[in-house]
């Protein structure tokens, strides 16, 4: 039994040296706030719609870096935004989860028709951003600029007078169109998928 | 008036995908005319049975996968690679080593990838090395030249031979088949024979192989002539024949009795049909103007090293698939100086 | 000397250790998406590899031969290398919080890199001295960190490539792995 | 002051599960040790039996060795022959030779050599070459090894001990010609030092350790 | 290095030097330079759109209904990269809203209608006596208040770069009269009949500018247009050093870039401009409406314009009025032939193709091109690249065309930008060698846009999570406010306060569901 | 975590997330020692006794762990397991030993076990752990045993060969020559063709996948159509 308790002390000792090493380690090097949340963040479309199924896109930032959520879980951000984080993360690129979480629709910005409008407030308490003007019993309206399309404002408004217009199309933000569809190895993808 | 629309530029040049494969395969024939006429009807069976295994495989695999057939079968790079596997066989192999090679080359190393344009490595290439590895008894069964042969095959006999393994009576195909000048130097040197010795041999001509120096000179020709018409540019060529003539006369200058010389290595094994035809691969070769001659000359000196010490007594395959394997990095690290970002 | 050059050369190129001998695969496979990730991957077990021949070479040598302890070895060395890496984990994890982000699941996976393991157990099997140790484990390293810095740059390639839907991804990977060893096998009778 | 704390927890946690695992190993290990030695002294002697036939002596075959050091032999290392007897008359020699150059490291040979130069039969003790390439020397794998057996210098010629590939007699492997060209190497050494030192290896009285040692100092 | 911000090695202009790349085209010149230069009459309408040029659009001054004349300004510049449009002739506002506009989105954008009134009445104006006399910020003011804008095609407000900024110190004038594109014959034309014109904007531009030396960079496949500029540079007898420098005719020398590289040796740094380097770069049609504009103050209300391609009948270069509908130069040019298959403004090379012919000629049409298919067959389906690298060898910036395909192809935008999609100046020689028949251009276009409107989203997103947070913020406050409040009122009683505020809101539903049902019901609101 | 259902641990391991298909891990051995059938079976079950008691023991003791010494403690465990076993199996079941001698030390490094006991045991209640590494193993062992098959027959033409190994006399002649005079395709048997090998098997596995992803998809049109 002396060879077992040699071992045991030798291996014991070699290992509680280690240990007090790691320990002071981990004061000397300890990491305060991660900052993987931020650049999470910073990528994602900041529409708060909650479609993510997270509270809005910080909470979500949030998950993905503790590894509870999926990276396609966002459809405002699209696939840019996936690839972005497939980037960011050094994961594989992943289809956005369209049957969960919806799909990625063009721009759109919210209006209220102002005939119907009752100057609830409703609306503007739930926009996360502020887009919405107006004073109590008078008529809001929506600053399109600032509007993120997040369809918030549609649930709480009591007389359905809120609707999502898609921004019109102008020369200055027209994007050019990918040519891959004329792709011969490509082109009939479509039907190899169907 | 309305009228339909496109992208600019609307003019467009004349290359084309498929002139420029065909080009490549008329450029081969000087070489493929004296590898028939020194190694016999063994080349042409290869020929025919790896290029149509190449056609049929592509065409299979790209119906399979759902994309046009007849399109993409005509721009002939499937049978440009069946061409240039078939170029590298032994004459004696049997039927099955080109086939399954063309198979591994166009299913594993350019469909599974997406077909044309996209294969990492170059796929004749890795058909060969496949056999190479697999098979080195078959994979040695080379011919000896015209003059040196006791006998020759006739057309018949050699497809007799490939087919059905069946030999005309009274010749066993070891009698027959003899082991190339480059492998001949490996063994015999590894027997400590001094070069000056092996050389001695009929089998040597002046300047490498006998047989083996005009199959050179053939696609030297070739190559020279797709220079010209521009299909490849100057940089894989000259860095590959030049990375090996300097490592050649580097050791060949310290110890003539035991390093081969620079010629006879520029005129041995594949190391014409390699630098102007393998090596030049667009696809699979780096695209960069710098990148092409670190390429280029990256596969002369791994030639060169295992050829001299390695287990292989040709190192044009593996050479050109371990700078394959470079690409990508050496693309990324010799991007051309842009207009306008500094220095000149 | 050259028989820490022949050392080199054979880990590196002849034996290399994915490709040939079959160690360290996982992270091979795991961060080799991205050039620049594999570079920091590379770094970091050329760092740890190195360091852990070393400390293991010097654990074996001073504390297992003397008390008769081999058959403590594999626990032994592999607390050590555990050690190394959880320690150069927190450094890079304070230091270089990116590089973390992207490293931090295959820090901890270093340890149980088969090649770290393996060089270690090597060593002691080759009878190699300090200095040959850490050539050994350097060389190791080096040859990993470059097969895994030309394949990322293959994958990143890949990645957009026309591939087939059921190949895509690990599968087309490690076909393109498999041709990598193929060319490697080209090196085979270059030493010993 | 909670810092100092930390880390000293961190030591004894650490310690105690270092502590406990290598107990459990240590225990295990002083528990099965001497039943592995039996084990491996039971496998020895049968590697043993497959290279000499126990009928062909009667001595304890395991403890009658000597050591003896030769860089051709060993690779550096001490090389252990055991002594067969037939009622005291040397019969054979049975070699533990190392092959050093493996395709992936060295190869342990037994290697059983009788009197008249004959090898009597070769077992490979441990290799680390590639499986399903250069295992095939395992006398599991293949009959390759057995084809030893009988063989001796004169037959075939010195010269032609080596593989085909090198102009010799005994066949490789495809694909994998290094581990058959090391272990023939390495018999045919063995077989050289056999020849030339038979009479100091065999003729000698069972050593005891002290002069096992001095004969290997003689050398 | 220099002491001093912005100093350059010494001008050398003895030599001429080569540019990387570059491809020999066939011209296809001849037809339309075959008939003198000819002025098209005012068409009945003209269609002005607002934005005409790089910046802003500008804003109308005029209402519909309003009676313009020749030259009056009739929408003003908006913020500093914009300039003003001014009627092309005098008749009627007839409309003011989104037309179709030359623009390869194929979009609509806003406009002003002219409807002619046939006399063509100019707006009364005094021609400025001696440009010396101004000051160079006056001048510029002069040509900004003319609407000019570089006319070689990017349409970049000329005012603006005349004005290099102090530390950059201009040492040569650059007059692109290259015209590499093949077809495109305007600026030769202009050369060989007007080039008094030329050499007069010039010296304004030299004056403004203050530089000492100009260089006019022509081809040399345009020896008529040389030999006019040389002669009327050598009867010129006042101060500065004008030169005609003839260039190998190698398509793109026309590009700002280039054209500077062949006659300098210098190169725009990248991402910066040719201010940057001590050159400015203009084009001779610019250099004309210049002369116009300081001369007989003129606004920038015609161009001119080269009809050619073997889908008009009689191809010529025509002077137009900005605006007018391009049917009308056509009908001029005799018509289409039976052929015709596509009509593009701009170059082969550069151009894009119109949808219609009813789109309005602006301020940047050099051209237009009508073809059968017979001379512009439709594009070959793509093959994948095979990556031969013969893009690398044409392309004048050095790029690596494949790798900016590959990223593009892949949405890898990040990867596009590491190898410098920005540096792409779009010529089109990678697609013209590319046997693969890929549509390289239009990838670099795609990746461009698709950048742009990241950069966009990002802002907005940007702004979008700085105003959540201080939403989030402001939230929190009155949060603790109104709990604070709470707390002080607790001790007061409390009344139906909440009642009160809930039937209010309910009243106010009530109304308005009232208001919606009838809403609903009524027809003429139903949609 | 409490709520994980048994029927989904062996799904994740043994398709699902399988640890060879489809985390990668583990492939070290998984391509090293494939040649055969045999040393598939022998190294896949070495690595499901390992990783079920080494998932256990860390489950066990999930709480006490501090992070930092989070690793270093797993392996402590999981070395000391494998040795323990190593030990043992020498001293009692030597002839297996000497068949799967070589694998046992192996296992320690197999990134499976240490990937699995990071990612679920450290989290998980004992049971569901021990399940986990059952299943995992298992899911592990099948693609072993899988590719092994896959390069013995192509590689050398036979199956199960040297079966005696592992099951004794009672296996001598399980021995399969599936094609008789088969020259042996050596690539199989080479390090690229364990590569190749195991895309090949991963892109089945994705067939499959997608084959199943596409069906109710369909299955649901097909009830939509006619209504
Ligand atoms: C992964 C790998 C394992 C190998 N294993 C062995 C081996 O165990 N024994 C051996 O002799 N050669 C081995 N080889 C070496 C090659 O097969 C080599 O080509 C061969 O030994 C040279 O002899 P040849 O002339 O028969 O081709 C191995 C090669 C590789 C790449
Ligand atoms: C966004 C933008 C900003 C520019 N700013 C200036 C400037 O400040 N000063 C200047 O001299 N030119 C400026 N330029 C003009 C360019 O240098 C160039 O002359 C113009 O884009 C036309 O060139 P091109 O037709 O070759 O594209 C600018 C161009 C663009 C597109
Ligand atoms: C490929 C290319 C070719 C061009 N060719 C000409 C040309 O032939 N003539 C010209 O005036 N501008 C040409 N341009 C535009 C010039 O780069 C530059 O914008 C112009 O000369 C500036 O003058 P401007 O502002 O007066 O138009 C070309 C641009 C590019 C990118
Ligand atoms: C100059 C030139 C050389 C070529 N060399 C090869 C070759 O060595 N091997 C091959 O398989 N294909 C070769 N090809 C054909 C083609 O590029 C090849 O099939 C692609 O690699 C398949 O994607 C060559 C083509 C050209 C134009
Ligand atoms: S789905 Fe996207 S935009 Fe919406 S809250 Fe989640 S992260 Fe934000
Ligand atoms: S106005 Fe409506 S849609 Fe727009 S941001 Fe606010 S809540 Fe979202
Ligand atoms: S020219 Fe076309 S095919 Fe050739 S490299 Fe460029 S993009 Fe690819
Ligand atoms: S379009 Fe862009 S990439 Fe292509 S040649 Fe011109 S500058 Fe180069
Ligand atoms: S098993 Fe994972 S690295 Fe080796």
């Amino acid at each position: 039994m002396t060879g077992v308790l040699g071992a045991v002390l030798a291996l014991g000792l070699l290992a509680a040296v280690f240990g007090l090493l790691l320990g002071y380690a981990a004061i000397r090097f300890k990491v305060e706030s991660d900052p993987v949340v931020d650049q999470i963040n910073a990528i994602l479309p900041q529409t708060q719609c909650g479609q993510c199924g997270y509270a809005g896109c910080r909470p979500y930032a949030e998950a993905i870096a503790a590894g509870e959520a999926e990276i396609n879980q966002c459809p405002p951000g699209g696939e840019a935004g996936i690839r972005a984080l497939a980037d960011l993360l050094g994961r594989d690129f992943v289809p956005l989860n369209e049957e969960e979480h919806g799909e990625h629709k063009g721009r759109m910005v919210a209006v209220i028709d102002e005939q119907i409008c009752i100057g609830c407030t409703l609306c503007i308490q739930a926009c996360p951003v502020d887009a919405i003007l107006g004073a109590a019993k008078h008529m809001h309206t929506v600053i399109e600029e600032e509007c993120t399309g997040c369809e918030l404002c549609i649930e709480p408004c009591p007389v359905d007078c809120i609707d999502m217009v898609p921004v019109p199309e102008d020369i200055n933000q027209w994007r050019w169109p990918s040519p891959d569809e004329r792709r011969i190895d490509i082109a009939d993808r479509s039907t190899a998928s169907g | 008036m309305e009228f339909r629309t496109y992208s600019s530029p609307h003019l467009s040049g004349t290359n084309h995908v498929g002139r420029l494969m065909r080009g490549v395969m008329l450029a081969a024939l000087p070489g493929l005319i004296l590898a028939w006429w020194f190694f016999g009807w063994g080349v042409l069976v290869n020929l025919v049975l790896a290029v149509s295994t190449c056609i049929g495989a592509e065409a299979a695999m790209l119906r399979m996968r759902r994309r046009p057939v007849r399109v993409t079968l005509g721009d002939g790079s499937a049978a440009l690679t069946g061409l240039l596997l078939a170029l590298a066989l032994p004459p004696f192999a049997p039927w099955w080593i080109p086939v399954l090679g063309a198979l591994f080359a166009i299913v594993i190393a350019k469909q599974l990838y997406g077909g044309l344009g996209y294969n990492p490595f170059n796929p004749a290439m890795v058909g060969y090395v496949v056999l190479l590895i697999s098979f080195p008894r078959e994979m040695t069964l080379w011919a000896p030249p015209q003059e040196l042969a006791d006998a020759r095959l006739s057309l018949v006999q050699t497809l007799a031979w490939s087919l059905l393994g069946t030999l005309p009576a009274g010749t066993g195909i070891d009698a027959i088949s003899m082991a190339t000048p480059l492998d001949t130097i490996k063994t015999q040197l590894g027997l400590g024979l001094t070069l000056t010795e092996i050389q001695a041999g009929p089998r040597f001509g002046s300047l490498g192989g006998y047989g083996w120096e005009w199959v050179n000179l053939g696609f030297l020709l070739g190559g020279g002539w797709l220079l010209y018409r521009g299909t490849i540019q100057w940089q894989i060529p000259a860095g590959f024949l030049g990375g090996l003539f300097v490592m050649a006369l580097l050791f060949y200058a310290a110890d003539s009795d035991t390093y081969a010389s620079p010629l006879f290595h520029l005129f041995s094994g594949a190391a014409m049909l390699g630098a102007f035809f393998i090596a030049t691969d667009p696809v699979s070769a780096s695209t960069t103007p710098r990148g092409r001659l670190v390429y280029g000359i990256g596969i002369g000196i791994l030639v060169y090293i295992i050829r001299a010490w390695g287990g292989y007594p040709d190192g044009v395959a593996f050479a050109v698939l371990l700078m394959n394997m470079a690409v990508p990095t050496i693309d990324y690290y010799t991007q051309p100086r842009v207009y306008g970002q500094g220095g000149e | 000397m050259t028989e820490y050059l022949l050392i080199l050369i054979s880990t590196v190129l002849v034996n290399n250790f994915v490709l040939v001998k079959f160690l360290g695969l996982c992270p091979f496979m795991g961060v080799s998406r991205k050039l620049e990730t594999a570079t920091g991957m590379g770094l970091a077990t050329t760092f740890v590899l190195t360091l852990s021949s070393i400390c293991s070479y010097l654990a074996n040598e001073y504390l297992l031969a003397p008390l008769g302890l081999e058959y403590l070895r594999t626990i032994t060395f592999i607390l050590v290398i555990a050690v190394v890496v959880q320690f150069t984990e927190m450094v890079v994890h304070k230091t270089s919080p990116l590089l973390y982000q992207v490293l931090g699941i295959f820090l901890p996976l270093i340890t149980t890199n088969c090649a770290v393991l393996g060089v270690a157990l090597l060593n002691v099997q080759e009878q190699h001295g300090f200095l040959e140790s850490a050539v050994y484990g350097f060389g190791a390293a080096v040859g990993f960190s470059l097969v895994l810095v030309l394949f990322a740059a293959i994958r990143e390639r890949v990645a957009v490539a026309d591939v087939p839907t059921p190949f895509q991804g690990a599968s087309i990977a490690l076909i393109t792995a498999g041709l990598m060893s193929l060319a490697f096998m080209g090196f085979t009778g270059l030493v010993k | 002051m909670s810092d100092y704390r930390h880390i000293l927890f961190t030591g004894v946690l650490l310690f105690a599960f270092a502590a406990i695992g290598t107990s459990m190993v240590a225990v295990t290990y002083e528990q099965s040790r001497e039943q592995i030695e039996r084990n491996e002294r039971q496998v020895l002697r049968r590697q043993l039996n497959q290279v000499i036939s126990p009928e062909r002596y009667d001595n304890n075959l395991l403890e009658d060795r000597i050591e003896i050091s030769d860089p051709g032999l060993g690779a550096g290392r001490p090389v252990t022959v055991y002594r067969a007897y037939m009622q005291e008359t040397p019969v054979a020699a049975v070699f533990t030779s190392v092959a050093p150059d493996g395709y992936n490291g060295s190869i342990r040979l037994l290697v059983g050599i009788d009197v008249n130069g004959i090898v009597t039969g070769v077992r490979v003790l441990s290799h680390r070459e590639t499986p399903g390439l250069g295992d095939a020397i395992e006398a599991g794998r293949s009959d390759w090894i057995e084809g030893f057996a009988g063989r001796s210098l004169g037959d075939p010629p010195v010269q032609r001990w080596r593989v085909r590939r090198d102009g010799g007699v005994f066949d490789q492997f495809t694909g994998a010609t290094i581990t058959p060209r090391a272990v023939v190497n390495a018999i045919r050494k063995t077989l050289l030092y056999f020849d030339e030192h038979q009479e100091e290896i065999l003729a000698r009285p069972a050593p005891d350790g002290a002069q096992a040692d001095e004969e290997t100092h003689d050398e | 290095m220099a002491d001093h911000a912005g100093d350059h090695e010494r001008l050398d202009l003895s030599r001429l030097h080569h540019f990387h790349g570059g491809l020999k085209l066939p011209e296809c010149k001849a037809a339309a330079t075959a008939t003198p230069l000819r002025t098209l009459p005012v068409p009945p309408r003209l269609i002005l759109p607002l934005q005409q040029h790089i910046g802003e659009p500008a804003r109308p001054v005029v209402a519909i209904g309003d009676q313009v004349r020749k030259g009056q300004l009739i929408a003003r510049a908006e913020g500093y990269v914009s300039v003003p449009v001014h009627a092309s002739t005098s008749g009627r506002v007839t409309d003011i809203g989104d037309y179709p506009v030359p623009h390869p989105s194929g979009l609509s954008a806003p406009a002003i209608v002219i409807d002619s009134d046939g006399d063509d009445t100019p707006v009364a104006g005094t021609p400025h006596g001696d440009y010396r006399s101004l000051d160079p910020s006056e001048l510029r003011n002069r040509i900004r208040r003319a609407g000019i804008v570089g006319l070689g095609g990017a349409g970049f407000p000329t005012f603006i770069k005349m004005n290099p900024g102090p530390h950059k110190p201009v040492d040569l004038l650059l007059i692109n009269g290259a015209e590499c594109e093949p077809y495109i014959s305007c600026d030769d034309m202009l050369m060989r009949e007007r080039p008094q014109e030329v050499i007069e904007g010039i010296h304004i531009l030299m004056h403004a500018l203050q530089v000492g030396t100009c260089v006019i960079g022509v081809e040399d496949n345009k020896p008529e247009a040389i030999a006019a500029l040389e002669q009327t540079v050598a009867a010129d007898h006042r101060l500065g050093d004008i030169r005609v420098q003839a260039i190998p005719t190698l398509y793109p020398s026309g590009g700002e870039k280039q054209l500077i590289r062949i006659l300098t040796g210098r190169e725009v740094p990248s991402q910066g401009l040719p201010a940057d380097i001590g050159i400015v770069c203009q084009n001779p049609a610019t250099v004309a409406a210049v002369y116009h504009a300081i001369h007989r103050n003129e606004p920038l209300i015609s161009r001119i314009v080269t009809v050619t391609g073997t889908g008009v009948e009689a191809p010529a270069n025509l002077e137009v009025r900005i605006g007018t509908p391009m049917r009308h130069l056509i009908e001029a040019c005799g018509g289409y032939t039976p052929g015709v298959d596509r009509m593009l403004m701009g170059g082969p090379m550069m151009g894009f193709a119109l949808t219609s012919d009813a789109l309005p000629v602006t301020k940047t049409t050099n051209c237009l091109l009508a073809t059968t298919r017979e001379e512009l067959p439709p594009p070959e389906p793509p093959r994948p690249c095979i990556r031969c690298g013969e893009c690398v060898r044409v392309c004048p910036a050095q790029l690596l065309p494949q790798q900016l395909y590959w990223f593009a192809h892949a949405r890898d935008f990040d990867k596009a930008q590491d190898y410098n999609l920005f540096d792409c100046i779009e010529c089109g020689c990678c697609a013209y060698v590319c046997p693969s028949r890929l549509p390289l251009v239009q990838y670099y276009r795609f990746a461009k846009t698709e950048i742009w409107a990241q950069e966009r989203d990002r802002i907005k997103a940007d702004i979008a999570r700085q105003r959540h947070e201080s939403r989030q913020e402001r939230l929190e406050r009155e949060k603790r406010e109104r709990a604070e409040r709470l707390k002080r009122k607790k001790q007061a009683v409390r009344e139906g306060d909440d009642n009160s505020k809930q039937a209010a809101i309910q009243a106010a539903l009530e109304r308005a569901r009232a208001r919606k049902q009838t809403g609903a019901d009524s027809p003429e609101k139903s949609d | 975590m409490s709520e994980t259902s048994y029927p989904e641990i062996a799904r994740n391991g043994l398709w699902n997330n399988n640890p060879a298909l489809v985390q990668l891990l583990g492939l070290c051995p998984l391509l090293a020692v494939t040649t055969t059938f045999i040393n598939g079976l022998g190294l896949g079950i070495a690595t499901t006794l390992t990783l079920i008691i080494s998932n256990s023991v860390v489950s066990a003791i999930r709480k006490l762990v501090r992070p930092e010494v989070r690793i270093p403690v797993f392996v402590l465990v999981i070395a000391s397991t494998v040795t323990v076993i190593e030990i043992s199996m020498n001293a009692w079941f030597h002839e297996l030993y000497l068949i799967l001698g070589i694998f046992i030390p192996l296992i320690v490094t197999n990134c499976s076990i240490i990937g699995r006991a990071e990612a679920f045991a450290s989290k998980n209640r004992l049971r569901a752990a021990f399940t986990d590494g059952l299943a995992m193993g298992l899911g592990f062992t099948a693609v072993l045993v899988t590719l092994g098959a896959l390069r013995e027959i192509i590689g050398k033409g036979t199956l199960f060969a040297q079966s005696h190994l592992m099951f004794g006399e009672l296996a001598a002649n399980w021995s399969l020559t599936l094609i008789d005079d088969y020259r042996g395709f050596l690539l199989a048997v080479l390090p690229p063709g364990a590569f190749i090998g195991l895309g090949l098997i991963i892109a089945v596995k994705n067939l499959i996948d997608q084959r199943r992803a596409r069906r109710p998809v369909r299955a649901a049109a097909g009830e939509t159509a006619p209504a």
